[in-house]
């Protein structure tokens, strides 16, 4: 019963690039824009604090 | 777990070394990780999006599945650092394990919002809607409320002393709700309907297929562990600053007390 | 801890009784849910009736938020925290107490739009064995609804902006009872194909629910509550 | 002598603010101490770490043999505290709310009825809710309750702040009793006529630091609070 709408669905859009790109991109910003903040981030506080105090743990 | 904790406690040597003081939160050992993300998601997405096949059922829908099924993955596991780090704020009562539960936090979010969003473009070729309430579907949304409700407390309660053990607390809380809400869930739907998520099961998974989910598990990961060490840094660092300025606090509190040093004489001489 | 739980409780319920903010503004806020959902969803009562389970305990939860606020806005006032810091009394002793208090409050809600919806969506109670399976969700469905609700509160207690955070934090910690209880009611009142088999099953949740936050509460609320 | 409050450049901190800058004091056992200084210059908050309600940053702080680091709560079961906040029930009425308290300090009813009696709280308005009372009115409550606790050591925060000639007389008076009993006094006051009647020692507070110490009876200044066995710890900053 599924596999025949499912069927009838593929036949009339055989790719589905447009939701592929979509998702892709969505992924590409989101975490892309979290990297570089949290990079921005780091350098802005990176230079109020002295190098001896930069040790990570 | 462990490839987090070399990871952070290599990055000291880096530091110490004679070079100048790093502009950034960057070592070299995260800078290696850094290119073998870069490298492995590269890779990931052109098999994703290039050489693997179209499925047979799904055709180019399944290449979604290529962040997301990976994405998933690291976000629970970055909950589960959050839980674990959480239960050891409680008992080391350290910052270390403080800044790790909120770094991890933040990160499970930003992955947990590409699960959705990609499962939810999946979804919408592949069973008709963006959404339906599935256990998995409904146990990740909870989860990603829940977080970030974790995170809202950890902003509400900054510069607060306590923050690190209230935050623990919300923390372990929001983790012990997780495999309730997940059999609450996962009986709910059993009842009210069935066979939404069969069409995965029936496909089946070729040989570059698995390949190309593998690698970007990889990437997945080696990204959350890179993310981890930097958004750790940024907290450390963050930490700092403030430290910085509680000392300068502490000083100029202390001049207040040399200024009104000469007033003490008079009131003491108008009490005897 | 118990003798504890008890002296909070007493005052706490003693408090309400003198306010009289649980009967002057709780249960009318939670009629006044009801018969919103009423109309929202239609008339024709057919879909009320169906979704009655799911609209009672939708607004208990509602109503949980605003009994958790009220119970630790009593506590707020300047001096108050400090003076129950100092005054002796068990932590694990206070969130008993609490929870308590909350449970008992919640209880007398529940009972009250019960009775609403029964008059309002012309809810048909079914058999002896559906009311007890009703009266045991409800039950157990309030324990672990008390529990979280006070851990919560206590949690932000003078925390700013404590009145949008706490409903963000509660709800969705609160989910899996929401599910349980209204499937459990959904058995019992036949509107869904929930067998009353199963409707015992959730209760089981319901208390598992329950049991992890009353147990998680009385080891949390010390540290809580310590401050140092 | 062993001392009921000892404070090594003890830091305290509200939020991000050094509320308390490194302060150094020693109270002995049985003495009544007078607090001092400007707005804002740190002694609530010193009545508030003494009370074991605050955690101490860093340096020493001890209270009545234990160390406030570790195990404040062992403190805070016998120490009183009254603060700018009365820390009533607003709904309750005055019997409750002191029923209440003195139920919590493991009491009974007799405490209750007998601190009741010693405040001057009529009977009048033994059932009245605290919301209807007068900011007086409900210091004297706040005092009741304080009795209620039976407490080795007294933390007064301006104690005699809205009250009346009489209320103020009864504040005195409830001071010199307990200090004959063997209590630890330490209040916080602007009344100074009224305070350095009452006191043994007038300690300065300024900036987050004791900055004088005085013996009200010998005149005899003090290096800022007694430190003898470490004498450049308050100064040496």
């Amino acid at each position: 019963m599924e596999a025949v709408t499912f069927a009838a669905v593929q036949t009339q859009t055989p790719d589905f690039w447009e939701y592929v790109i979509a998702g892709y991109a969505f992924a590409t910003v989101l975490i892309g824009g979290f990297v570089i903040r949290l990079v921005r981030r780091g350098r802005n506080l990176a230079r109020q604090v002295p190098p001896d105090k930069r040790r990570w743990l | 777990m462990t490839s987090i904790d070399t990871g952070l406690r290599a990055a000291p040597k880096t530091v110490d070394a004679p070079t100048p003081a790093p502009i950034g939160t960057g070592s070299r050992g995260s800078r290696i990780l850094g290119v073998i993300t870069l490298a492995l998601t590269g890779l990931g997405v052109l098999y994703g999006l290039v050489i693997s096949p179209p499925d047979a059922n799904q055709s180019n829908a399944a290449r979604l599945l290529y962040i997301h099924v990976p994405s998933a993955i690291v976000a629970y596991v970055a909950f589960g650092v959050t839980a674990f780090a959480s239960i050891m704020v409680l008992w080391k009562k350290t910052e270390t394990w403080d800044l790790i539960a909120a770094s991890s936090a933040e990160i499970g979010i930003v992955f947990t919002m590409v699960c959705l969003a990609t499962g939810m473009l999946w979804g919408r070729p592949i069973w008709g809607v963006f959404w339906t309430w599935d256990a998995r579907l409904t146990t990740t949304a909870l989860l990603l409320v829940l977080f970030v409700g974790y995170v809202a407390l950890r902003r509400a309660l900054a510069g607060n002393p306590n923050r690190a053990k209230w935050c623990a607390i919300a923390g372990i809380f929001a983790a012990i709700d997780v495999p309730i809400v997940h059999e609450s869930t996962t009986w709910w739907v059993t009842l009210h309907q069935g066979q939404t998520v069969r069409l995965l099961g029936e496909s089946q998974i070729g040989g570059t297929m698995l390949f190309s989910l593998l690698i970007m598990m990889v990437a997945g990961m080696c990204g959350y562990v890179w993310m981890l060490i930097i958004r750790f840094r940024v907290a450390f660092l963050a930490e700092r600053v403030d430290e910085t300025a509680f000392d300068a606090a502490i000083a100029e509190r202390r001049s207040e007390a040399e200024k009104s040093r000469a007033v003490p004489t008079i009131a003491t001489s108008e009490a005897q | 801890m118990l003798a504890d739980a008890l002296i909070v409780v007493a005052k706490d319920l003693r408090i309400e009784w003198r306010s009289r903010v649980g009967i002057d503004q709780l249960v009318p806020f939670a009629l006044v849910v009801l018969v919103l959902f009423a109309f929202a969803l239609d008339s024709q009562q057919t879909v009320l009736a169906e979704a009655t389970p799911g609209l009672l305990w939708v607004t208990i939860l509602l109503a949980l938020v605003l009994c958790v606020q009220r119970i630790f806005v009593t506590e707020s006032a300047p001096g108050l925290t400090d003076q129950l810091r100092l005054s002796g009394l068990d932590p694990a002793g206070i969130f008993l107490g609490k929870a308590l208090g909350v449970f008992i409050q919640l209880l007398a809600l529940e009972v009250l739009t019960v009775f609403g919806a029964a008059i309002l969506y012309s809810t048909r109670f079914g058999s002896v064995g559906s009311i007890a399976l009703m009266v045991c969700a409800a039950l157990v469905a309030s324990v672990g609804l008390a529990a979280a609700g006070a851990l919560y509160g206590a949690l932000l207690l003078g925390v700013r902006g404590r009145e949008t955070l706490l409903p963000l934090l509660l709800l969705p910690v609160v989910a899996p009872v929401l599910i349980g209880a209204t499937s459990a009611f959904q058995a019992a009142l036949g509107t869904g194909d929930v067998t009353s088999v199963q409707g015992w099953r959730w209760v089981g949740l319901l208390a598992v629910f329950a049991v992890a936050y009353v147990t998680a509460g009385i080891f949390a609320f010390g540290p809580l509550l310590e401050d140092t | 002598m062993r001392s009921v409050v000892h404070l090594r450049d003890a830091v305290c901190v509200l939020g991000r603010f050094p509320a308390l800058a490194g302060a150094t004091l020693d109270v002995g056992a049985g003495e009544v101490i007078l607090l001092q200084g400007p707005n804002g210059a740190g002694k609530s908050t010193l009545l508030r770490l003494c009370a074991g309600l605050l955690p101490v940053q860093s340096g020493t702080a001890e209270v009545l043999g234990h160390d406030l680091g570790t195990d404040a709560r062992q403190v805070r079961r016998r120490v009183a505290l009254l603060g700018h906040g009365v820390g009533l029930y607003e709904d309750l009425t005055v019997t409750d709310n002191v029923t209440f308290w003195a139920r919590a300090a493991a009491g009974d009813a007799g405490d209750v009825a007998a601190a009741m009696a010693r405040v001057g709280l009529e009977a009048r308005l033994a059932d009245v809710e605290v919301a209807r009372l007068s900011a007086g009115q409900r210091r004297r409550v706040a005092l009741a309750v304080l009795l209620t606790r039976h407490a080795e050591l007294w933390l007064l925060d301006e104690p005699h702040a809205g009250l009346d000639v009489q209320g103020r007389d009864l504040v005195d008076r409830l001071v010199r009793q307990a200090a004959k009993s063997g209590v630890t006094v330490v209040v916080a006051s602007h009344d100074l006529d009224r305070s350095t009647a009452l006191a043994d020692r007038i300690v300065s507070i300024a900036g987050g630091v004791v900055t004088d110490d005085v013996d009200v009876r010998s005149g005899r200044r003090g290096e800022p609070a007694g430190t003898i066995d470490d004498p450049e710890s308050a100064d040496a900053r």
